[in-house]
C-alpha cells in the first residue's frame, strides 16, 4: 500500500477546507433552519477531520482528544439547536430562518 | 502461483484472525462463511419459530411443505421473491429503495468482529464492541427511511417509535456494556480492552464469565443488557414499531416481497447480532464450560465430543420421527426426505468426531450454542408476554434500567477499585 | 334534563382540546380492514401525537338490514336470522326472540325445555367471553391464550353440533321451546365440560391477571364512570365494571334464572383490568349455574302449545335479556298478522361502541387497541 | 464525502440533506479509519450518524416539511453569503499553497492497537478539567434543550 498514491496531510486539509467552505456556504445561505443547523455539522465536521489529520502528522493524540470534545460540543450543539427550533416552530409554525427576526415573543 | 497458494496456505498456520494477520482471501472466505452460515441460521430460526411457537401455543404449526415442513422457509422465500414488488405511487422512491438495504448492511456489517473462536472472526478490530455498538445502532436510520418514505401514517408513527425506542435503550445498553468492559481491566497490567477477542481472553485469564463476576453486579449488567437487546431488536414484547394489532405492521407496512424479506433478514440477523454481544461479554464467548477448572487434557477430549454428540442427537430425533410417519404411500416421500435430513445430520455429527475438525469447530459450537439459547429466549418471550405500551416502554428505560445501569457501573468501578486496595494491602 | 348524569360536558363528541406542536392534528384512518378492529369496523382517530384527542367510529359496513327482513318474514321464519347479528352468542340471540315472540303470544316454555335453554344460554357465555379474552389478549400482544381458548371453546362447539347439528349459527330454540330432545350423554358431556373447564379458567388467569405487563397495559386504561355508563345506556360487563350491579338475569329474571343460586361480579374502577376480571368472574358463575341446572334438568315435553301459523294479537312487547355483552333487548310490535309489523333489536354491542369516544379520549393509540378489545363489539350486532 | 457534503446544502427536502449528510458522516469516519484513529471512528459512527443524525431526522418530521419545500430555499443574501464563502476559501487555496512545503513528507507512526487506551490516558488525564467542563456543557444543553422544547414549564 505505501507505493501506492501517497496520501498526505494536504489532502486531508484541503478536503476539511472543501467541507468547511461547503457548510459555511449552507449557513450562509439555506432558509432552513434545520439545513443550516446541519451546515453547522458539516462545518464541525471539517475541523474535526483537520484535528485528526494533525494528530496523525505528529504522531500524537491530542488532536483526537479534541476532536471527541468536538463531537460532543456538537451533540450539545444540536440538542440545544433542535429544542430552539421546536419552540420557534411550535410559535411561528415555520421554519425559515428570514423569519427568526424577534429576541422574544 | 505458488505464490498465491503460498499466501493462501500461509494464513492456516497463523493464530490470528484473517484481518489482523492481512490475508484478504482468508478474511473474503471468512466472510462469506459467516454471510452464509447466517442466512442458513435465519432459515433454521424461521423454521424453528414457527415450530417452537407453535408448541407453545398448542398447536403444530407447519406440517405441509417437507417432513414436519421443513421446507417451510424456502417455499416462503422463494414466495416473497416471486411477489410483485410493490411502492406506493406517493412513496419517496430513493429514500424507499435505500432503507431495507441499509438495515440489512447494519446487520450484516456487525458480523465482521464477532467472535466465534479466537482465530475464527473475519478480523480482530480495536474497538470491536464500539464498532458493533455503532454499526447496529445504524439500522435506525435505515427503519426511519422507511417509516419516511413510505409516506403514510402507519410507517410513520411506527418509524417514529422504533427510532425514539432504539434511541433510549442504547443508553442503558451502553453503560451495561461499560461495566462488562470495565472488568476486562482487572488484569495485572490495568488496562482493558474494546476488543471482543480481548474481552472473551480477559474472561479466560480472569476465570470467570463476566456474568458472575462480583456477583450480583455482572448478572445484574446482564440482565439489563438482556432487556435493552429486546428492545432494540423490536422484538416482542418491545415490538411497537410493528406492533401488527394498533400499526398494522409498523415501518414496514408499505413494503412486500422481496424488500420486506430484507427487513426480515435484517431483524433476525440482528438479533443474532445483539445475542452474539450479550454472550461474548458475559458468557465467556467461544469458551466451553469450566475452561480452567476441568482443564487438561482428558476432559479436552470429553467436550470435544459435544459437537459431535449434539449433531447425533439430532440425527436420531430424525430417524425416530421417521419411524412414527404413518406408513402410507402418500407420506412415502415425506418419510424418505425426513430419513435424508437424519442422515446429513449424522454425517455432520461424524465428520466433527474427527479431532482436527471437532478441535477447530469447537469453539464455534459453543459459542453458537449460547446464541441458540437467547434465541430460543427471544421465542419464548415471544409466546409469553403482552405487549408493552409506549410510555410505560420509556418509563423503564429511562427510569429502571437506566439508573440500575448507572448505579452497577458505578458499583462495578468501587468494587474492582476495593478489591485492588486489598490486594496490595495483603501483598504489602 | 336537569339530570347531571345526561348532561355532562365532557361527553360532547365534537369539542377536544387542541394537538400540542403542530397545527393540524394526525388523523389516522383505522379500518375497516385493520387487524385489531375486530371486523368491519372503521375508527377515525385524531392524534396528537401518540395521544388520542378524539375519534369517530365509522359503521355500517356489515349493515344487512336484519330489522326489515324481519318484517317479511313470519315469525318462525325469522327465528334464524338473528343468530347472524352476534354471530358468536347466536344461542344467546335466538333466546331473547324466541322469549319475546313468547310473550306477544302468552305461552310459556316447558321446564325442561327452560333448563335446556339455560344450559346452552350459559354454554355460549363462555364460548363469547372466551373469544373475547383471545383476541382481547392478542389485540394486547399476548399471542398464546388465544389458542388456549380456541382450544378450550371448541369443545363447547362440539357440544351443540351433537345437540343441533351447527356449531356458530345454531338456531338451537324454537318459539314455544325446543326442537330436540338433548342427545344421549347430553348431560354426562356437560358435566365433563365443566370439570374440565374449570382448570382452563386457572390456566387463563395465570397467563394473565398477576402478568406484569398485562396489568400495566390494562390498569388505568379507557376508564369510564359508572355515571357515564348510564348515561351511555352501557350495560353488560363494561357496566357491571364500573361498578353498578345490573344483570338482567337477577333484575328483570327470564327463563328460570330464578331457580338458579348465582352472583353477579362487579368492578370498582371501571378500567380495562376490571372489565377484563368481571368477565373472567362470570365463567366461573357461568359455570355455576349450567352444573345446577345440569343436576336439576327435569323430565317432560320440550314444547309448548303453539299453533302452526303464528298469529300473535297485536300489540307490542319489548323484552330483554342478559346476552354476553350486555343487555339485548328485542321490540316487536305484532299488527295480528303473522308477520311482525316492526322488528328493533337493541344490541348491546352497538350501545356500548358509543362509549369508545369517552373512554378513549386522552388515552394513547395503543390503548385505543385495548379498549376496543374490552368493549367486546361484534360488528354482526353494530351494524345488524 | 464532498458530493455528500454539496447534496447537504443543496436539496430542497431536508430529509435528503440530511441522509447526504449521513453518508459524509460515515466516509469521515472510513477517513478517521486511515488516519490510525479508530476510537474517533467509532465515536463519529455511534453519537453522530447514530445519535445526533436521529434527532435531526426526528425533529425534521416532526416539523412538516411539505411547506417549506414549496418557498423559496435561498435566502436574500445568497450571493454575497456565496461571494463570502468563495473568498475564503481563495484564501484557505493561497494558504496552503503557501504553506505546502511546511508540512512533513511522511506522517509519523502511531500505534494503533493501543489507541483506546492512549486516548483514555489523555482524556482522564491531562484533559480532565476539560472533561468535566465538556459533561457540563451537555448537562447544560440536556436543561436547556427540554426547556426549550416542552410545551409548558
Amino acid at each position: 500500500m505505501e507505493s501506492m498514491l501517497h496520501i498526505t496531510t494536504l489532502h486531508y486539509l484541503v478536503l476539511g477546507a472543501a467541507l468547511f467552505l461547503l457548510g459555511v456556504i449552507g449557513v450562509l445561505t439555506r432558509r432552513n433552519v434545520v439545513i443550516v443547523l446541519m451546515s453547522i455539522e458539516l462545518i464541525l465536521n471539517a475541523v474535526n477531520l483537520n484535528l485528526v489529520a494533525f494528530s496523525r502528522m505528529w504522531g500524537g493524540l491530542h488532536g483526537q482528544v479534541f476532536a471527541i470534545f468536538v463531537i460532543t460540543d456538537a451533540a450539545a450543539e444540536a440538542a440545544v439547536g433542535l429544542g430552539i427550533l421546536i419552540a420557534f416552530f411550535r410559535n411561528k409554525e415555520t421554519v425559515n430562518i428570514d423569519e427568526v427576526n424577534l429576541l422574544k415573543w | 502461483m505458488h505464490e498465491v497458494i503460498q499466501y493462501i496456505s500461509s494464513y492456516l498456520t497463523s493464530d490470528k484472525t484473517p484481518g489482523a494477520a492481512g490475508n484478504m482471501f482468508w478474511a473474503f472466505v471468512y466472510i462469506m462463511l459467516v454471510f452464509l452460515g447466517l442466512s442458513v441460521a435465519v432459515i433454521a430460526m424461521n423454521w424453528l419459530e414457527r415450530k417452537i411457537l407453535a408448541h407453545m401455543q398448542v398447536r403444530l404449526g407447519p406440517m405441509r411443505v417437507g417432513p414436519h415442513g421443513l421446507l417451510q422457509p424456502i417455499a416462503d422465500a422463494i414466495k416473497l421473491l416471486l411477489k410483485e414488488d410493490i411502492m406506493p405511487a406517493e412513496a419517496d422512491g430513493f429514500v424507499f429503495w435505500m432503507a431495507p438495504l441499509i438495515v440489512v448492511l447494519a446487520a450484516f456489517t456487525v458480523f465482521v468482529v464477532v467472535p466465534f473462536g479466537p482465530t475464527h472472526a473475519v478480523t480482530d478490530m480495536n474497538i470491536g464492541i464500539l464498532f458493533m455498538l455503532g454499526v447496529s445502532s445504524l439500522s435506525v436510520l435505515g427503519i426511519v427511511m422507511a417509516g419516511w418514505a413510505s409516506n403514510s401514517h402507519y410507517p410513520l408513527i411506527g418509524a417514529l417509535r422504533s427510532s425514539a425506542q432504539m434511541v433510549s435503550y442504547e443508553v442503558a445498553m451502553g453503560l451495561a456494556v461499560v461495566s462488562a468492559i470495565l472488568m476486562t481491566s482487572l488484569n495485572a497490567s490495568g488496562t482493558g480492552t474494546l476488543s471482543m477477542i480481548g474481552i472473551v481472553q480477559a474472561q479466560l485469564a480472569q476465570g470467570e464469565w463476566f456474568i458472575f463476576k462480583f456477583f450480583p453486579l455482572g448478572l445484574i449488567a446482564f440482565f439489563i443488557f438482556a432487556v435493552a437487546m429486546v428492545a432494540e431488536t423490536n422484538r416482542a414484547p418491545f415490538d411497537l414499531a410493528e406492533a401488527e394489532s394498533e400499526l398494522t405492521a409498523g415501518f414496514h407496512t408499505e413494503y412486500s416481497g422481496f424488500r420486506w424479506s430484507l427487513f426480515f433478514l435484517a431483524e433476525y440477523s440482528a438479533m443474532i447480532a445483539v445475542s452474539s454481544i450479550a454472550v461474548t461479554l458475559w458468557l465467556g464467548g467461544w469458551l466451553r464450560p469450566f475452561p480452567n477448572w476441568l482443564s487438561g487434557e482428558t476432559w479436552n477430549q470429553i467436550f470435544n465430543l459435544f459437537p459431535g454428540v449434539t449433531f447425533l442427537f439430532f440425527a436420531a430425533i430424525c430417524f425416530y420421527n421417521t419411524v412414527r410417519m404413518p406408513k402410507h404411500p402418500l407420506f412415502r416421500i415425506q418419510t424418505l426426505g425426513l430419513a435424508g435430513f437424519g442422515v446429513v445430520l449424522g454425517l455432520i455429527g461424524l465428520i466433527l468426531f474427527y479431532p482436527p475438525v471437532s478441535g477447530r469447530m469447537q469453539d464455534v459450537f459453543w459459542f453458537s450454542a449460547k446464541v441458540a439459547g437467547f434465541m430460543y429466549m427471544y421465542i419464548w418471550y415471544r409466546g409469553t408476554f403482552p405487549r408493552y405500551r409506549f410510555d410505560q416502554l420509556m418509563q423503564m428505560g429511562w427510569k429502571v434500567l437506566l439508573p440500575m445501569g448507572l448505579g452497577v457501573l458505578i458499583l462495578t468501578a468501587g468494587v474492582a477499585l476495593l478489591q485492588e486496595y486489598l490486594k496490595q494491602i495483603w501483598h504489602l | 334534563m336537569t339530570d347531571p348524569n345526561t348532561t355532562l360536558s365532557h361527553l360532547d363528541p365534537v369539542a377536544h382540546e387542541k394537538p400540542f406542536l403542530d397545527a393540524n392534528e394526525l388523523v389516522i384512518n383505522m379500518g375497516p380492514q385493520h387487524p385489531a378492529t375486530h371486523g368491519v369496523l372503521r375508527v377515525i382517530l385524531h392524534l396528537d401525537g401518540e395521544k388520542v384527542l378524539g375519534l369517530e367510529c365509522v359503521i355500517g359496513y356489515l349493515h344487512r338490514g336484519v330489522e326489515k327482513i324481519g318484517e317479511h318474514r313470519t315469525y318462525t321464519m325469522f327465528n334464524p336470522y338473528v343468530d347472524r347479528m352476534d354471530y358468536v352468542a347466536a344461542v344467546s340471540n335466538g333466546l331473547g326472540y324466541c322469549e319475546t315472540v313468547e310473550r306477544l303470544l302468552n305461552v310459556e316454555a316447558p321446564p325442561r325445555a327452560q333448563h335446556v335453554r339455560v344450559i346452552l344460554t350459559e354454554l355460549n357465555r363462555i364460548a363469547s367471553h372466551q373469544l373475547w379474552l383471545g383476541t382481547h389478549a392478542l389485540d394486547i400482544g399476548a399471542i398464546t391464550p388465544l389458542f388456549y381458548t380456541f382450544r378450550d371453546r371448541e369443545e363447547i362447539l362440539k357440544i351443540y353440533e351433537k345437540y343441533c347439528g351447527a356449531r356458530l349459527t345454531t338456531h338451537a330454540f324454537r318459539i314455544g321451546g325446543l326442537q330436540y330432545e338433548t342427545y344421549t350423554g347430553f348431560e354426562k358431556e356437560v358435566k365433563n365440560f365443566l370439570t374440565f373447564f374449570r382448570p382452563k379458567i386457572d390456566e387463563y388467569e395465570e397467563l394473565l391477571t398477576t402478568n406484569r405487563i398485562w396489568v400495566e397495559r390494562t390498569k388505568n386504561v379507557g376508564i369510564i364512570s359508572a355515571a357515564d355508563c348510564i348515561a351511555f345506556g352501557v350495560s353488560g360487563p363494561v357496566l357491571r365494571a364500573s361498578g353498578v350491579k345490573w344483570d338482567v338475569r337477577k333484575a328483570q329474571p327470564y327463563a328460570n334464572y330464578k331457580n338458579f343460586d348465582f352472583d353477579i361480579p362487579i368492578g370498582e374502577n371501571g378500567d380495562t383490568y376490571d372489565r377484563y376480571l368481571v368477565r373472567m368472574a362470570e365463567m366461573r358463575q357461568s359455570v355455576r349455574i349450567i352444573e345446577q341446572a345440569v343436576d336439576a334438568l327435569p323430565e317432560g315435553p320440550i314444547m309448548a302449545k303453539v299453533p302452526k301459523v303464528m298469529k300473535p294479537p297485536a300489540g307490542e312487547v319489548y323484552h330483554s335479556i342478559e346476552a354476553p355483552k350486555g343487555e339485548l333487548g328485542y321490540f316487536i310490535v305484532s299488527d295480528g298478522s303473522t308477520q311482525p309489523y316492526r322488528v328493533r333489536v337493541r344490541p348491546p354491542s352497538f350501545v356500548n361502541l358509543q362509549a369508545l369516544d369517552v373512554m378513549c379520549r386522552g388515552q394513547l393509540v395503543a390503548d385505543v387497541i385495548a379498549v376496543i378489545g374490552t368493549l367486546d363489539i361484534v360488528l354482526g350486532e353494530v351494524d345488524r | 464525502m464532498v458530493i455528500g457534503g454539496i447534496l447537504v446544502i443543496t436539496r430542497k427536502n431536508a430529509v435528503h440533506s440530511a441522509l447526504a449528510l449521513i453518508v459524509a458522516l460515515l466516509a469521515q469516519a472510513s477517513l478517521y479509519l486511515m488516519l490510525y484513529a479508530p476510537f474517533v471512528a467509532g465515536v463519529q459512527i455511534i453519537l453522530y450518524a447514530g445519535g445526533i443524525m436521529v434527532l435531526f431526522l426526528f425533529v425534521i418530521m416532526l416539523v412538516s416539511i411539505e411547506r417549506s419545500m414549496k418557498e423559496r430555499q435561498f435566502n436574500s443574501q445568497w450571493v454575497v453569503g456565496t461571494i463570502a464563502a468563495v473568498a475564503l476559501g481563495g484564501l484557505f487555496i493561497a494558504v496552503y499553497a503557501k504553506g505546502k512545503n511546511t508540512f512533513p513528507e511522511h506522517a509519523l507512526s502511531v500505534v494503533e492497537d493501543t489507541n483506546t487506551q492512549e486516548v483514555a490516558k489523555l482524556l482522564y488525564g491531562q484533559y480532565m478539567f476539560a472533561f468535566e467542563i465538556a459533561s457540563l456543557l451537555l448537562l447544560v444543553a440536556i436543561i436547556g434543550a427540554v426547556v426549550m422544547a416542552k410545551k409548558r414549564i
